[in-house]
């Protein structure tokens, strides 16, 4: 079978999982699968804050003009579709593309601002979209090393499937995709109940206890569903309950050692890639256990 | 220059329903003095307008001698005549004549006359009727023979029955087969039949025939046969005319203008008229 | 017909139905709509013939509304099939003789569209109000007949 | 009295009859027809031509007028005439067969009593006649009494001499009136006899042959053998000069309407048909036979002068080519067939 | 005499004298418009007095013709008719100008919609004026009824339509009648057990001689007219001779495959292959399930006829009948053609069950988040769990159940925006249930309002809450998620403003309720409207609650709208006089509303022209080809001539006919022209 | 060609297969032809043929007085053929009352008629016997067959009206478009019925206008563009613009061209549930 020239696709990383960034160990390993299985990632030159921050709460048209900024950019370099591995990023993308669309004075503003036509037919798509999309197959067949009946519960979070008119990404209440690629991958997915509940979030420094709270429910839920691990495709997720483990132990009585894993990690690991070079060792929990599952 | 066109504007004074579908209007002048100037022969017939539908031709029913009206009978048929129906006491129409020539009354003076008629036909001949009983003495006895295909289509019952008391006019009623009320006086049968049964002696005596075309058909050759001749024998035509002037070019049988040259005609002059009506 | 402000006169023709109920479903709504409406009633859309429209036309309306049941509503189950397709015949055939088709609308309403009713009506009456009166058909009336021998063939123009 | 026109004095011709408050009528190109239309100015006129498609008849019997006017109030009704529609104006170029038509008209519209719509609009318009310089096929203007440069019907008859002069010959008192008021417009007649091109006309039938075979034949075949292919409209009846039938409706409003006077022509059924359905001239034979008869029978025994001019434009404009001189040529030669009863 | 018209013009209370000068109206008719003989004004034209106005002054003033300026004709174009009948007077010299709906309520300027109304009165004046005499056709009525739903509506108004003396066919979609009422445990607000109640009617009914009973059949098609139905069945195939089967229960009981879920128990109990679907099902004999049956699946699948399949034949072998045995495989689906006069609609309603839409429950995931219908066959002695409430997930008693109002209904968003009226009652009804069976149990009921509005409902779902001790909580359930073998109930107290997570055992959903899946489908079959959520519409909402859009189509019960059963009960009865009052004429009398091709006196017959257009557009089928002969029997034309008795008066043949040879009764040429030439514009 | 057509009529007359041949004979000029309706086998030789045979004798099949000659041949012309069918399709005549003598034709007119420069019925579609060998039929497309409606389509609203307005004055309602025409066969017209009137009958521009958009919406869906109605009119009406563009638009919206297959329905007497409705709101 002739091997047809990768399809060539833009990649978004947004400021949470760039390189020297916090959460950085998901953008190297969304890379270094990528150089593996999937299209060809090719970084957005120029690219911009996506205006998830506050900017979206204090001034709607700048947020939409950062955003659209950035399709615009991806769309003169030609790529039809574009990764946005952390959710908020894709979020705002989609939700910016809609706006403009519908709104076509809100549409002459952002093109004044960013001096750059945006016709915007350009595909925003998620992580676990580019996974479900390209790579199945590829996973299956590249696939290494299968884990010796390690329980992964997979942890969606709000923004990779709210709101669900906008996004219309699997299903808003009870989304399989994660689960379907950690089955891939030979993990056994776990059935639990706080797929999709809040983790708290931007509340992390200003209503610590609220979030505690939170993340309390999902470890807890994820702990009696006998999860030896929790996957995740965000990095504000995966800040909330891996950071802040141990606090959690602390305040709620109950001893957890759940290791977070980005799904890229596990899918890297199956793929027998190295776990510094999928930036394991960055974690706070440590991932050992699900790194020697795979030996 | 006056317009020959322009119809004298009359409102309706009375009316009475002669049989189903037929009306008979008493129109007076709307404009009295173009009333009394008004003058018309028995025979003559006249175009009656509904504003906004159209004209239409029937002859002037009542006689010469009623002076301040004139009466017209309409059996509805086309658009003017359910038009004409529509009408109420009081309303108006317009009404345009007199056309046509009349009915020689006075060459009758001194002789017998019957009138034959069928049908929807007797309003011409009750116009010269009346016009003769009201200068009864002119004429020796008067026979009227009337028929119609049911009791209920006969008109002017009530001037049947009037006729009917006078002594000096045989009336004679029939209706065809099969129409009559078991109440019925009058004769049984076809009009020609009834024709050959009652009519007077033929010698100094004037027929005046008018039906719709087949009772014409069959009655002219019995009078012939009880020896009427051809030009005592006297008919009127109901053509389809528009006119009435002459100008429009409708009612032509062979080079007669039956606006202008009739609707009075003998039926010596009928025979000569090729056979286009 | 003083000259103030030009207020179109519209006749609707309505199927019995559908539309003349949504008409009847707005009016217990008691939602207001313009008035230059006249509605004449017709058992069904199939029951209307572009006869209607010339002489409606001719008595001086300036737009027209035909409308009746929504395609598969009809109660008389292909009605509004065989006007539609009427429809899409003599439409372009009018515009083709410089009849603006903006003066004859066409719409589905069922008797549970009062809304729609009020909409597709104002919306008539102000397209129409826009296009303004309807010049070309009145001034044949004034024309009329009274165009005796001089005028006879030169045709003016109308 | 006898003037000479020149063709480049058109232009002050019509300016001054405008002046004068005439409306001028002339002959206009009009793609494949030349009609006689009102014009402005001169250069419209078309005198190339045999003959104009649409005829004078227009000008004095309209194809449609109101006769009367009315308002109607529940059950009142008010009248009111018509007035303006005599219009003092000048048909310039009308060919002689169509301005003979208008003394034979009179006739009929003022018999006994006077049409005012045709007797009004006859003294208001003044007829300039040209004279045919060329005829085709379909004229047979000869064989009816007539002739390519007659007088009778016109005011004033031009005739041309050379192909830009016209010798004027005034026929009536109007017509002298007419030259005497537009003095400066004409010059002195050509002195001798100019040669005056006139077109000849072959002479197609006898006319005084017609009548008698018409007085015994009302019933033979020939009526319906020659009409077969004629589909009824009233082409021939319209475009002809001489045909005058009409009828009368009315059209109104529920407040306002008029009385209204429209051509009609004996060649539709409609025409005869009673309301009850009997109609006296049912096929298309006996309506041919009326159109024949009437025109060539009953209208000469009635006011003794043919009611056609001979100007062809029936045969001319028949969807089925049913040509009227074909049909008195056979009925005014001998070897007609003989009687046949249907 | 011309023809002379009285203008009636109503006030209509003030709903037309508050924006129109109905005296203005009044007095230009009788200046301005011919015809118009007599005018008057009166407070309510509808009324008795009214009435009897309108019939005096036809006598008095001699009228042949009225015209009712008032509301719309659809509302008393048939009172107004009727009176004028009553004087002697053709109804159809009685026109209606809307004078309401369509001007008074809707143009609020007064001057405006006094022009306007003059406007409209004068149309009907001239309508009037070319109004002819029409008498109404007679038709021949098919005594008998069709009754389409086999629930407690249709039972109804067929026992009620057969008590009147009429035979009634009746035909039901299931195996067996019943409907949803039959899955009932108790019924409020008395709480008498739904078979106890039901069961006597559906045994009178099975008995009843003048009902035809025809179970497991669906309606193929509906053609005619009032009083003269051609309605096609299809008997699906049983594979049980309803004849000779006795009803003994050997075949069911021996029948291998036990695992089907049952529909009658809504998925909670089994069910086998052949089978009844409750104790109490009339008629009491089996059905095969062709989809699950063992024999039907390997005949399939050798693709041979049933018959010859030999895998299992364990309940024709059981069958005690002889000779012949009751059970036949080879029975085929078979369409019968019933005449019928009237029909009543009766096709009930369907339980929303795609709790996918929910996916905030658990989306169909938890066994234990169950619908209104499931509580109740759980309650029900002859239900799966005869009775005693135990959950379907692992048959433990819950202590703690919560019940869930207004699922899939008042929720636009979701697509359902109307209240489906019967669950607040039902669930006050669960929580009784539920106490009275698990006496320490604890109800707890999520709720927006609580719409108890009969007749003794309000102090029953007091009692609920007061005496068994029900806990109301005001607010909407966010979500419902399984923690260890509890549903963690997640909702909120709008009263108190605090969150409230209850760990329940079981969480009952008050399920919407919807119209069938195929109600669109069947509408369209008969021609009969229906709304945006697919429930049939009634003719007027106030004052013909129960007739269809159709002449003689009656409507019964939910399929009209969401209902309690009093209601329906109410309403298959009111469905069932109205159809005893059709039948009870021999001849029906249908609007004379028909077209007529013309004829007229020889030579010309007709002015059609026989080409036959009309035929072609009619939907009908109402226009028929006749010859018109001579004496002499040879055909002189050939010429189109209306079936007064099919034509339903589209007017589809009056507009496509060229000549105008045909024209509609009513809305004849002259009619429409006069109206068009009254709309005085120039 | 013309010798043929004269054995072949005197054929069918002498075996009695027909009663009458109609077809075409001299006009009263060269550049004129006639109808003729032959009888007797020895007048044949009054049939001829040339470029100038445009009428379409089939309007004869409507008239009393010709069909009371009996069974009749007809020539006609590929476009004349198209009659037949939509007569048979509308129950006028049956198929064995009519002989069918077709003739290949490939233009007919002085100068060609604008139907012969798009015309795709050279030999036509339905005959009993073929005179002239057989011409392939052309596949015409969609356009070219109406380009001639082009140019006006594409005038300004004012344009259009002023243009019609221009042309309908001229009408001076002789009904010679309505008596040519085969397919108007309506014994008694619509602009003849006076209760009500819904035609104006005088020769105004009212009148006018409503005569002609109700003539040419009559023959919606049925006219076969034999443009007889604009050959004859007297005041020379270009009426065939009015049904061509209703052709083009029946063909464009149902997909049906009248007159080229016998058995689907007839456009106005049937419907599409798919049918457009772009225009309804």
């Amino acid at each position: 079978m002739q091997i047809e020239e990768r399809k060539k696709i833009g990649y978004y990383p947004g400021c949470a999982i760039t390189m020297g960034s916090s959460s950085e160990e998901y953008g190297t390993s969304v890379l270094r699968v990528s150089e593996e299985i999937g299209p060809e990632l090719e970084e957005i030159h120029d690219w911009n804050c996506c205006g998830a921050s506050s900017a979206h709460a204090t001034n709607h048209k700048l947020s939409t003009a950062l955003s659209i900024r950035n399709i615009s950019l991806a769309e003169q370099s030609g790529y039809k579709e574009i990764l946005a591995p952390c959710p908020m990023c894709s979020q705002r993308l989609i939700i910016s593309q809609k706006d403009v669309a519908d709104d076509e004075e809100l549409k002459k503003d952002v093109e004044d601002a960013i001096e750059m036509p945006c016709d915007g037919d350009v595909k925003i798509i998620n992580y676990l979209e580019l996974i479900k999309n390209y790579c199945m197959d590829e996973i299956a067949e590249k696939k290494k090393k299968t884990p010796k009946d390690l329980k992964i519960a997979s942890y969606y979070g709000c923004l990779l499937v709210r709101p669900p008119k906008v996004l219309n990404f699997d299903d808003p209440e009870n989304p399989q995709s994660m689960d379907e690629i950690v089955e891939a991958i030979g993990a056994i997915p776990v059935d639990w109940e706080f797929k999709t509940n809040c983790c708290g979030g931007g509340f992390t420094l200003s209503r610590t206890d609220v979030v505690l709270k939170l993340t309390n429910d999902i470890l807890e839920c994820a702990a009696d569903a006998g999860a030896d691990a929790i996957a995740v495709a965000c990095p504000m997720c995966h800040a909330n309950l891996d950071m802040r483990q141990k606090k959690i132990g602390k305040e709620y009585k109950r001893k957890y050692d759940i290791p977070i894993v980005y799904i890229s990690e596990l899918i890297g690991l199956a793929l027998d890639l190295g776990p510094i070079s999928l930036g394991l060792n960055k974690h706070f929990i440590d991932t050992k256990s699900v790194v020697n599952a795979f030996a | 220059m006056d317009n020959i066109y322009r119809p004298y504007l009359m409102n309706i004074g009375d009316m009475t329903d002669e049989a189903p579908g037929v009306r008979t209007f008493r129109l007076n002048f709307s404009n009295e003095e173009e009333g009394n100037k008004f003058q018309f022969q028995t025979g003559q017939f006249g175009l009656y307008s509904v504003f906004g539908a159209g004209e239409s031709t029937f002859c002037i029913a009542s006689s010469p001698t009623k002076k301040d009206y004139i009466e017209c009978t309409f059996r509805q048929a086309g658009r003017v005549t359910n038009a004409l129906r529509e009408l109420n006491i009081g309303d108006t129409l317009g009404f345009r004549g007199p056309y046509g020539n009349m009915f020689p009354i006075e060459k009758w003076e001194g002789k017998n006359l019957v009138f034959v008629a069928g049908g929807i036909a007797l309003p011409p001949l009750r116009s010269v009727i009346w016009n003769c009983l009201d200068l009864r003495d002119k004429y020796k006895n008067v026979t009227i023979i009337y028929g119609a295909k049911t009791v209920a289509d006969l008109v002017y019952k009530d001037e049947l029955k009037e006729w009917n008391a006078r002594d000096d006019v045989n009336l004679v009623t029939t209706v065809d087969p099969g129409g009559e009320t078991p109440d019925w006086a009058g004769k049984v049968g076809f009009v020609p039949t009834v024709v050959e049964e009652t009519a007077p002696d033929s010698n100094d005596t004037i027929a005046i025939v008018c039906g719709p075309p087949i009772m014409i058909k069959f009655t002219l050759p019995v009078l012939e046969k009880l020896g009427f001749k051809q030009d005592k024998v006297y008919t009127t035509l109901e053509n389809r005319m528009k006119c009435g002037l002459g100008k429009c070019g409708r009612c032509n049988i062979g080079c007669t203008y039956v606006c202008k040259e009739g609707p009075v005609f003998t039926a010596e002059e009928i025979s000569k008229m090729p056979d286009e009506f | 017909m003083s000259e103030t402000k030009f207020e179109p006169k519209i006749i609707a023709f309505l199927c019995n139905w559908c539309t003349y109920a949504g008409a009847d479903l707005a009016g217990t709504g008691r939602k207001e709509y313009q008035a230059n409406v006249r509605i004449i009633k017709l058992p069904c859309t199939g029951g209307i013939d572009p006869l209607f429209l010339i002489k409606a036309f001719e008595r001086g309306a300036d737009g027209i509304l035909v409308s009746g049941c929504h395609p598969g509503d009809c109660h008389y189950n292909s009605g509004n099939y065989h006007a539609r397709r009427r429809w899409n015949v003599f439409r372009p055939l009018l515009e083709f003789c410089g009849i603006n088709p903006e003066r004859i609308q066409f719409s589905w309403i069922s008797a549970a569209e009062g809304g729609k009713w009020v909409e597709t009506i104002n919306g008539v009456v102000d397209a129409v109000r826009a296009l303004g009166p309807f010049e070309g058909y009145q001034k044949l009336n004034t024309m009329g007949p009274d165009i005796s021998g001089e005028a006879a063939t030169s045709g003016e123009t109308g | 009295m006898e003037k000479l026109l020149n063709k480049n004095s058109f232009d002050s011709l019509i300016t001054g009859l405008k002046k004068q408050g005439y409306k001028t009528i002339a002959p206009k190109k009009d793609n494949k027809l030349v009609t006689l239309e009102e014009i402005q100015d001169a250069n419209e006129i078309s005198l190339d031509h045999v003959i104009t498609n649409n005829s004078i008849k227009e000008f004095f019997f309209p194809k449609t007028e109101k006769i009367l006017s009315y308002t109607i109030e529940k059950n009142k009704v008010e009248m009111e005439e018509p007035e303006g529609f005599a219009v003092k104006s000048v048909i310039f170029g009308s060919r002689p067969c169509d301005a003979f038509s208008l003394p034979v008209m009179d006739k009929v519209f003022n018999w006994d009593c006077s049409d005012k719509f045709w007797v009004e609009r006859r003294e208001a318009i003044t007829i300039v006649t040209v004279a045919c310089d060329k005829c085709d096929s379909y004229c047979f203007c000869t064989s009816v009494g007539l002739a390519p440069d007659a007088k009778q019907g016109s005011d004033v008859l031009l005739t041309k001499i050379s192909n830009d002069e016209y010798l004027v010959e005034t026929v009536t008192e109007k017509g002298e009136n007419l030259v005497k008021e537009l003095e400066s417009v004409f010059s002195d007649p050509p002195s001798g006899t100019p040669d005056r091109q006139v077109a000849t006309v072959e002479k197609k039938f006898e006319i005084d042959k017609v009548k008698p075979w018409l007085d015994d034949n009302f019933q033979h075949n020939v009526w319906d053998e020659f009409s077969y292919k004629c589909i009824g409209c009233g082409a021939c009846t319209f475009v002809c000069p001489t045909c005058h039938c009409f009828d009368i409706v009315d059209e109104c409003t529920m407040t306002k309407g008029d009385r209204v006077k429209n051509w009609d022509g004996c060649q539709f059924t409609m025409f005869t048909m009673h309301t009850s359905g009997h109609n006296p001239r049912s096929t298309q034979g006996m309506r041919w036979r009326q159109r024949i008869m009437h025109k060539f029978k009953y209208y000469v025994e009635k006011f003794d002068s043919t009611l056609c001019v001979g100007c062809g434009r029936c045969s001319r404009v028949c969807p089925a080519d049913m040509n009227i001189s074909e049909m008195l040529e056979i009925i005014a030669t001998e070897e007609n067939q003989p009687v046949s009863k249907e | 005499m011309g023809k002379k018209i009285g203008v009636f013009v109503c006030h209509c209370g003030t709903n037309i004298s508050a924006t129109v000068d109905v005296e203005k109206v009044a007095e230009e008719a009788k200046k301005n418009n011919p015809g118009v003989a007599y005018t008057t004004t009166y407070k309510y034209m509808c009324s008795d007095p009214g009435q009897k106005l309108l019939r005096d002054k036809i006598k008095e003033e001699g009228l042949d013709g009225v015209v009712v300026a008032a509301c719309s004709p659809k509302m008393h174009e048939h009172t107004f008719r009727n009176a004028a009948v009553k004087t002697g007077l053709n109804p159809y010299h009685v026109e209606i100008s809307n004078l309401r709906e369509q001007c008074s309520w809707v143009h609020p300027d007064k001057p405006t919609g006094t022009e306007k109304s003059i406007d409209l009165v004068r149309m009907m004046t001239e309508k009037t004026r070319k109004d002819r005499s029409l008498t109404p056709i007679k038709v021949p009525v098919t005594k008998r009824a069709l009754v389409i739903g086999g629930g407690i509506a249709g039972i109804q108004a067929a026992l009620d339509i057969a008590d009147g003396g009429h035979e009634v066919i009746m035909v039901e979609r299931e195996a067996s009648i019943g409907g949803h009422m039959a899955q009932l445990s108790e019924t409020f607000p008395t709480l008498d057990c739904s078979q106890c109640i039901m069961t006597p009617k559906m045994v009178e009914l099975a008995q009843h001689d003048n009902i035809k009973l025809y179970t497991w059949s669906e309606i193929e098609a509906v053609d005619g007219y009032i009083g003269n139905f051609d309605v096609k069945i299809r008997k699906k195939a049983r594979s049980v001779d309803l004849d000779l089967c006795t009803g003994c229960s050997s075949c069911w009981q021996v029948c291998p495959c036990k695992k089907i879920k049952s529909e009658f128990d809504m998925g909670l109990g089994n069910r086998t292959a052949i089978y009844i679907p409750f104790p109490q099902a009339i008629p009491s004999k089996p059905v095969i399930d062709r989809e699950n049956c063992i024999l039907f699946k390997d005949a399939r699948k050798k693709n041979i006829p049933p018959n010859d399949s030999k895998v299992c034949r364990k309940c024709i072998d059981a069958c005690p009948i002889a000779p012949v045995k009751a059970i036949d495989y080879s029975q085929e689906d078979e369409i019968v053609t019933e005449k019928v006069g009237a029909i009543i609609v009766a096709t009930g309603f369907k339980e929303l069950d795609d709790t996918s839409m929910y996916g905030e429950y658990g989306g169909g995931k938890y066994k234990d988040v169950i619908t209104g219908l499931q509580f109740e066959r759980l309650a029900s002695a002859s239900g799966p769990t005869e009775g005693k409430i135990e959950r379907p997930s692992d048959g433990k008693e819950p202590e703690i159940v919560v019940f869930i109002q207004c699922v899939g209904s008042r929720d636009p968003a979701k697509g359902c925006s109307y209240c489906s009226k019967t669950c607040c009652m039902y669930t006050a009804k669960h929580t009784m249930l539920y106490k009275h069976k698990v006496h320490d149990g604890h109800a707890f009921v999520f709720y927006i309002d609580i719409r108890c509005a009969g007749k003794d409902y309000e102090e029953f779902s007091q009692r609920a809450i007061e005496e068994e001790g029900a806990t109301y909580l005001r607010g909407r359930v966010s979500r419902i998620y399984k923690k260890g073998d509890k549903l963690v109930v997640l909702g909120a107290d709008t009263l108190t403003g605090s969150v409230v997570e209850i760990e329940a055992d079981m969480v009952v959903l008050a399920s919407a309720m919807k119209a069938q899946d195929d109600a669109e489908k069947f509408a369209q079959k008969l021609s009969i409207q229906y709304n945006k959520d697919k429930f049939f519409s009634e003719m007027h909402p106030k004052l013909k609650p129960v007739e269809s859009s159709s002449a003689a189509i009656l409507l019964a019960g939910t399929c009209q709208g969401p209902k309690d059963i009093p209601e329906t009960v109410a309403q298959a009865g009111a469905a069932a006089s109205k159809v005893l009052a059709l039948l009870s004429a021999d001849e029906l009398e249908r609007e004379p509303v028909v077209a007529k091709v013309d004829r007229l006196p020889p030579p010309v017959f007709s002015t059609c022209i026989g080409c036959f257009y009309c035929q072609r557009v009619c939907p009908y089928g109402a226009i028929e080809e006749e010859d018109i002969k001579a004496r002499d029997g040879s055909v002189i034309k050939t010429v189109a001539r209306v079936n007064e008795g099919l034509c339903q008066g589209c007017g589809l043949c009056a507009a496509t006919c060229r000549s105008k040879s045909v024209e509609l009764a009513g809305f004849n040429d002259e009619q429409v022209y006069a109206e068009i030439n009254s709309v005085e514009f120039n | 060609m013309i010798e043929e057509l004269r054995k072949k009529a005197e054929e069918l007359l002498r075996s009695d297969t027909v009663k009458v041949v109609f077809g075409y004979g001299e006009g009263s000029t060269p550049e004129r032809t006639r109808p003729v309706f032959i009888t007797k086998p020895e007048d044949v030789n009054k049939l001829t043929w040339n470029k100038y045979c445009v009428y379409n004798l089939t309007t004869y099949l409507k008239r009393q007085e010709t069909r009371k000659l009996g069974k009749p041949a007809i020539i006609v012309k590929g476009c004349d053929a198209k009659t037949i069918i939509v007569l048979l399709k509308e129950c006028q005549i049956k198929r064995e009352d009519v002989y069918v003598l077709g003739v290949t034709c490939d233009g007919v007119g002085e100068p060609l008629a604008t139907k012969c420069k798009a015309c795709d019925v050279n030999t036509p579609r339905i005959y009993d016997d073929l005179v002239g060998e057989k011409i392939e039929n052309k596949e015409i497309p969609f356009d070219e067959r109406y380009a001639e409606l082009d140019e006006y389509e594409k005038l300004s609203e004012k344009e259009k009206w002023d243009f019609w307005q221009k042309q309908f004055a001229k009408c001076i309602k002789c009904y010679a478009c309505s008596s040519i025409c085969p397919l108007c066969f309506c014994d008694r017209c619509i602009v003849d019925k006076n209760q009500p009137q819904w035609i104006d009958p005088s020769a105004h521009p009212r009148g006018n206008l409503s005569w002609n958009v109700t003539r040419a919406y009559h023959l919606a869906g049925r006219c076969i563009n034999c443009e007889e109605c604009q050959r004859v009119c007297p005041v020379d009406i270009p009426l065939n613009l009015l049904n061509k563009k209703l052709a083009k638009e029946t063909e464009k919206n149902f997909k049906y061209r009248s007159g080229y297959n016998i058995d689907d329905e007839l456009a106005m007497s049937t419907y599409k549930e798919e049918d457009n409705q772009d225009f309804f709101k």
